[in-house]
């Protein structure tokens, strides 16, 4: 914790440890891509599991889930105001990303900036645009069930 | 003359849905392209919606074949938000199951590798002593693909000394058939022909790609979170991390016999040392307020759950990663300057697991919106319709 | 590298006998404790609603027919059932079962419905009431029915 | 009753009746033999032991729907599995079975004959490719391609092999060259090297694996066969049936000493070494895994090619010093 304080310095807004062998970080989206570089140059972060976002209600919460060869995992945190959700693709940084940002592009409606390739990854071509699915505020109705026949 | 092949959606290579668009010229594949989505169910929000203990159940159909792996991931996550620990017999007896379903998991690999290589008869072989581990695991648990041992606070079965003996010579059984199949797979010229040098994905490739599981292990890249982050009783279970520095699908297929020969000795271990007591603890209803990020070593690799509690009897968040879709952009890498024939190799050598790797989004009728029933005279019609529009923009035009 | 590796394994097994067993004609027989269908015994059921509530494929509905008599109707919608017997472990009065039937598909959604219309019993709970069914029954009602 | 004769030979036996039913008994022989060896039953109750289950797949496909795709050459992929069903079953007629005498020689018994069942046995090869190459589907030109590359791979050692027998016997017709080892059997074992090449070139013409490279089903879905469906799909099942008895009797007639001993008895020797032959054809299919194709040429050239050629030199030398 303290390298990663001594790395990244001013730019912590926060620095958690709830349990053993994870920390949680929380960086300004704009810091995101440097503190990455940093963090993979110095510290060897260099596996990106996932990428996993939150939808706090009136801002987006995105998880970049980092390990490394040592012991435990490190969790950065960035948050976004909805009403103009951007964040930086850390590609440059860590190529396999892409199909992370590409998920959350399409799930949570966030825009990530410089991503190579913006292409739908898990939703079908005719999906309606507009629609993100892991918004709180969308909700899924299920379908009255129709089995067919009856009893008679 | 460059052609591109669709391999999937549909396609006898690929056991669930993908769209894999291969585009080649003569044998050689110059491109490849992947199209996810065929296969959503909507997890992640349906999770949303339901209680921890029914979560418990839906987690564990992400996948499967490494159903026991995500519902430990998320009971392990979710004992850490209810605080509390499972006992020891429970851990023991968890694990004990999710070593099974790794060996019955990687031996269904290599059967089905051997059948991509048209090895039929060692598929066979493969796979009928894959059903002893599915006996095993059915007499633990009482179903041969969903387990539901897991519950939060430990696990649902006690196992007694028969079945521990019994379990302890099977073993045996097994460790020797592995041990044959381990010296088969690496002497058979004709599969080793197909094998080596298939698909090589470099040292470098695989760290920035984020490749997990044995795909990074047999470029070299020692990562196993039984070791890096040890959770449950990993900590005191001697055992090694199998790589291999081929870096192709032979080193794959070694890896994972190696993995199931060291799973033998952790569950020979588990069982000699097995402690007594009860088998699991109560659980309250509703967790505390907070986040975890739980990880579990999967035997296609690293599964991550992220679960965000609000204080309710359901949690806020539930973000599941499969290590498939880790796996994905390794996979292009590997196929690009192969041939047509490795296609299903390098593609099955990453162990898919399509259904687990894409579980966002339900969706109904993408369409329109609402179920329809669509009477076969009228998909024949939609089906000739849509052949009379596409026709002319068939990339491939026939040359003569 | 050894050509015709597996040859003497595959000449062993050549005149044994087979592996597989011929299905629809000879059938093996589940372990103990497999999982099957769920049933219910309705004498010792007290409609405390652990079950329906526990459901993750909320295949259990129970319905009062009627107040006055506290007549119930439980059914099983084995067309969603998912075969986790987490109703079992949480019955507390063990009026949920598993039987070991495997053979379970028939022709239509219908024919794998099962109801019991019954009383509820006057049974005390073997053990002092588990962790999970602790509030009381009708606290939590269904999110649906579906 | 001369002129009927030949009819009976065309019609049945061992014409088309008679190829009909040992085709598909020898389809249930691999099949039985190859799911036991894997510890499998194979196919168990259609008829007795499965006797009738590739009949009854048979009748099945010829009961389907039959569909010619849209752009595919219509003629061209209409004529084809007729065209293939005839050759073999023409190659049939070649076959020595009981009813040549090694003297006298008929309009399917005569100098040379072997050549021409070598390129009847040819044939099939090319029509599966303009099959692959006429249904315009991707995977069967892939398929068809592949045929090709393998036919280039395979043929030449094949010819070889074959030929080196005949050299040694100094005949070209295959009654005389049966007739010539049934008198010396120990000859025989001279052409056992070419008898291996051989085995494993016509398991490479049949496409079985692990050369079954052009309809590799989990590469290019049906590879040559992708688009064929119905009765011509039940046709080429049964003309690679039909091919699989034409060749095992062929490399019986020439390896094994033909089949002597009039019509009982020559008969059964007929049913046993062609039994035998694909009895070992289905335990190299159980032994081995599929080839990639750029592997099967090199194989071929690399090993087959000079190995054959290297058991010409040993016939050509031993017939110097034979009397």
């Amino acid at each position: 914790m303290d390298r990663i304080r001594g790395l990244l310095g001013e730019r912590i807004l926060e620095m958690t440890n709830p349990a053993v062998r994870r920390i949680f970080l929380t960086l300004a989206p704009q810091d995101l891509v440097w503190a990455l570089g940093r963090l993979k140059a110095d510290m060897g972060y260099w596996h990106l599991s996932t990428i996993s976002g939150v939808d706090l209600g009136d801002a987006f919460e995105f998880l970049y889930h980092l390990t490394d060869d040592l012991p435990g995992s490190l969790h950065v945190r960035t948050r976004t105001p909805k009403a103009e959700a951007r964040i930086p693709s850390i590609c440059s940084v860590i190529p396999g990303a892409v199909l992370y940002e590409r998920e959350v592009q399409e799930m949570f409606g966030v825009v990530v900036e410089n991503i190579p390739d913006n292409r739908r990854l898990l939703l079908s071509d005719d999906w309606p645009d507009g629609q993100h699915p892991l918004r709180k505020d969308w909700k899924h109705v299920r379908p009255e069930e129709k089995i067919p026949g009856g009893k008679s | 003359m460059k052609v591109q092949i669709p391999i999937g959606p549909q396609h006898p290579a690929l056991k669930e849905p993908i769209g894999l668009r291969m585009t080649v010229e003569g044998e050689v594949i110059h491109d490849a392209d992947l199209r996810l989505g065929y296969n959503h169910r909507g997890v992640e929000k349906v999770a949303e919606g339901r209680s921890y203990i029914q979560n418990l159940y839906l987690t564990e159909r992400i996948c499967g074949i490494c159903s026991h792996s995500h519902s430990t991931t998320f009971a392990q996550g979710a004992e850490i938000l209810f605080e509390i620990v499972p006992p020891k017999r429970g851990q023991f007896l968890r694990y004990l199951v999710s070593e099974l379903e790794r060996v019955h998991s990687h031996l269904l690999w290599l059967g089905v590798a051997g059948h991509e290589a048209g090895f039929d008869s060692f598929f066979m072989y493969v796979w009928r002593d894959r059903e002893i581990v599915m006996d095993i695991l059915e007499m633990i648990s009482g179903n041969r693909v969903h387990y539901a041992i897991n519950t939060i606070g430990g696990v649902r079965r006690d196992i007694d000394e028969a079945q521990r003996t019994k379990i302890l010579d099977l073993l045996a059984v097994l460790r020797a058939r592995t041990s044959f199949y381990l010296n088969l797979g690496t002497t058979e010229p004709s599969f080793v022909g197909r094998l080596a040098g298939v698909g090589y994905l470099s040292k470098e490739d695989a760290m920035s790609l984020c490749a997990v599981g044995p795909t990074a292990r047999a470029s070299n890249v020692p990562r196993d979170v039984r070791k890096d982050d040890p959770y449950g009783i990993y900590d005191e279970v001697p055992f090694e991390v199998c790589t291999a520095d081929t870096c192709d699908v032979l080193g794959r297929t070694v890896v994972r016999i190696k993995e199931v020969l060291q799973s033998y000795d952790i569950m020979e271990y588990l069982l000699r040392n097995l402690p007594a007591g009860p088998v699991a603890v109560k659980a309250p209803r509703r967790p505390k307020p907070g986040e975890i990020v739980s990880r579990y070593e999967a035997p296609r690799g690293e599964n991550i759950h992220y679960i965000k509690s609000n204080g309710t009897d359901k949690p806020e968040r539930l973000k599941v990663r499969a290590p498939t879709l880790g796996n994905y952009a390794a996979t292009i890498a590997m196929l690009k300057k192969g041939f047509i024939a490795d296609i299903p190799l390098i593609f099955a050598a990453i162990d898919p697991c399509i259904c687990c790797a894409e579980r966002s989004v339900e969706l109904v009728d993408s369409r329109s919106g609402r179920p329809s029933v669509v009477r076969w005279s009228e998909l024949r019609r939609m089906a000739g319709r849509r052949a009379a529009r596409d026709s002319k923009k068939r990339n491939v035009e026939w040359p003569l | 590298m050894r050509i015709g590796a597996f040859i003497p394994e595959l000449l062993r097994h050549l005149f044994k006998k087979p592996a597989t067993v011929d299905y629809p004609f000879k059938k093996l027989s589940p372990p103990e404790g497999f999982r099957g269908t769920p049933y219910l015994h309705p004498e010792t059921c007290i409609v405390c609603r652990a079950c329906e509530r526990d459901c993750p494929a909320e295949a259990i509905e129970i319905v009062e027919l009627s107040a006055a008599e506290k007549r119930f109707r439980l059914t099983i919608h084995n067309d969603r059932c998912i075969h986790c017997a987490q109703c079992v472990d949480s019955c507390p009065t063990d009026a949920m079962r598993m039987d070991d039937k495997y053979e379970i598909a028939a022709f239509s959604r219908w024919d794998l419905k099962a109801a019991w219309e019954y009383v509820r019993a006057v049974v005390k709970p073997k053990a002092p009431a588990p962790a999970p069914a602790a509030p009381a029954p009708s606290a939590n009602p269904p999110s649906d029915n579906g | 009753m001369a002129a009927l004769k030949p009819l009976l030979y065309v019609f049945v036996y061992p014409g088309l009746l008679f190829l009909f039913a040992y085709g598909t008994f020898c389809e249930w022989f691999d099949r039985k033999v190859y799911a036991r060896l894997q510890n499998r039953m194979g196919p168990t109750h259609t008829g007795r032991w499965g006797l009738l289950q590739p009949v009854a797949d048979f009748v099945k496909l010829m009961a389907k729907e039959d569909v010619v795709p849209e752009k595919a050459d219509k003629g061209l992929f209409t004529a084809l599995p007729v065209v293939g069903l005839a050759v073999v079953a023409t190659a049939m007629l070649l076959v020595p079975v009981w009813h040549v005498s090694p003297t006298a020689s008929g309009f399917n018994s005569f100098s040379g004959d072997i050549i021409v069942l070598l390129y009847l046995l040819s044939l099939p090869t090319l029509i599966f490719f303009l099959a692959g190459w006429s249904s315009t589907n991707l995977f069967s030109t892939v398929g068809g391609t592949r045929v090709l590359t393998m036919l280039f791979g395979y043929e030449v050692p094949l010819f070889l092999a074959v030929l080196s027998p005949a050299l040694l016997a100094g005949s070209w017709r295959l009654a005389e060259i049966a007739a010539f080892y049934q008198a010396r059997p120990l000859l025989l074992l001279v052409n056992l090297p070419a008898f291996a090449i051989s085995l494993v070139c016509v398991q490479a013409k049949l496409e079985r694996t692990p050369f079954d490279i052009p309809h590799a089903e989990t590469e290019i879905v049906g590879g040559t066969f992708t688009e064929f469906s119905g009765k011509k799909l039940a046709f080429f099942r049964l003309m690679t049936d039909i091919e699989l008895v034409v060749s095992s009797g062929l490399l019986a007639t020439v390896f094994l000493g033909g089949f002597p001993g009039g019509v009982g008895w020559g008969f059964v020797q007929f049913i046993l070494k062609t039994l035998f032959i694909i009895f070992l054809l289905s335990l190299m299919r159980a032994a081995t895994s599929r080839i990639r194709v750029d592997q099967v040429v090199s194989f071929a050239w690399r090993f087959l090619a000079p190995a054959a050629v290297g058991q010409l030199l040993l016939v050509i030398l031993l017939k110097g010093f034979m009397p």
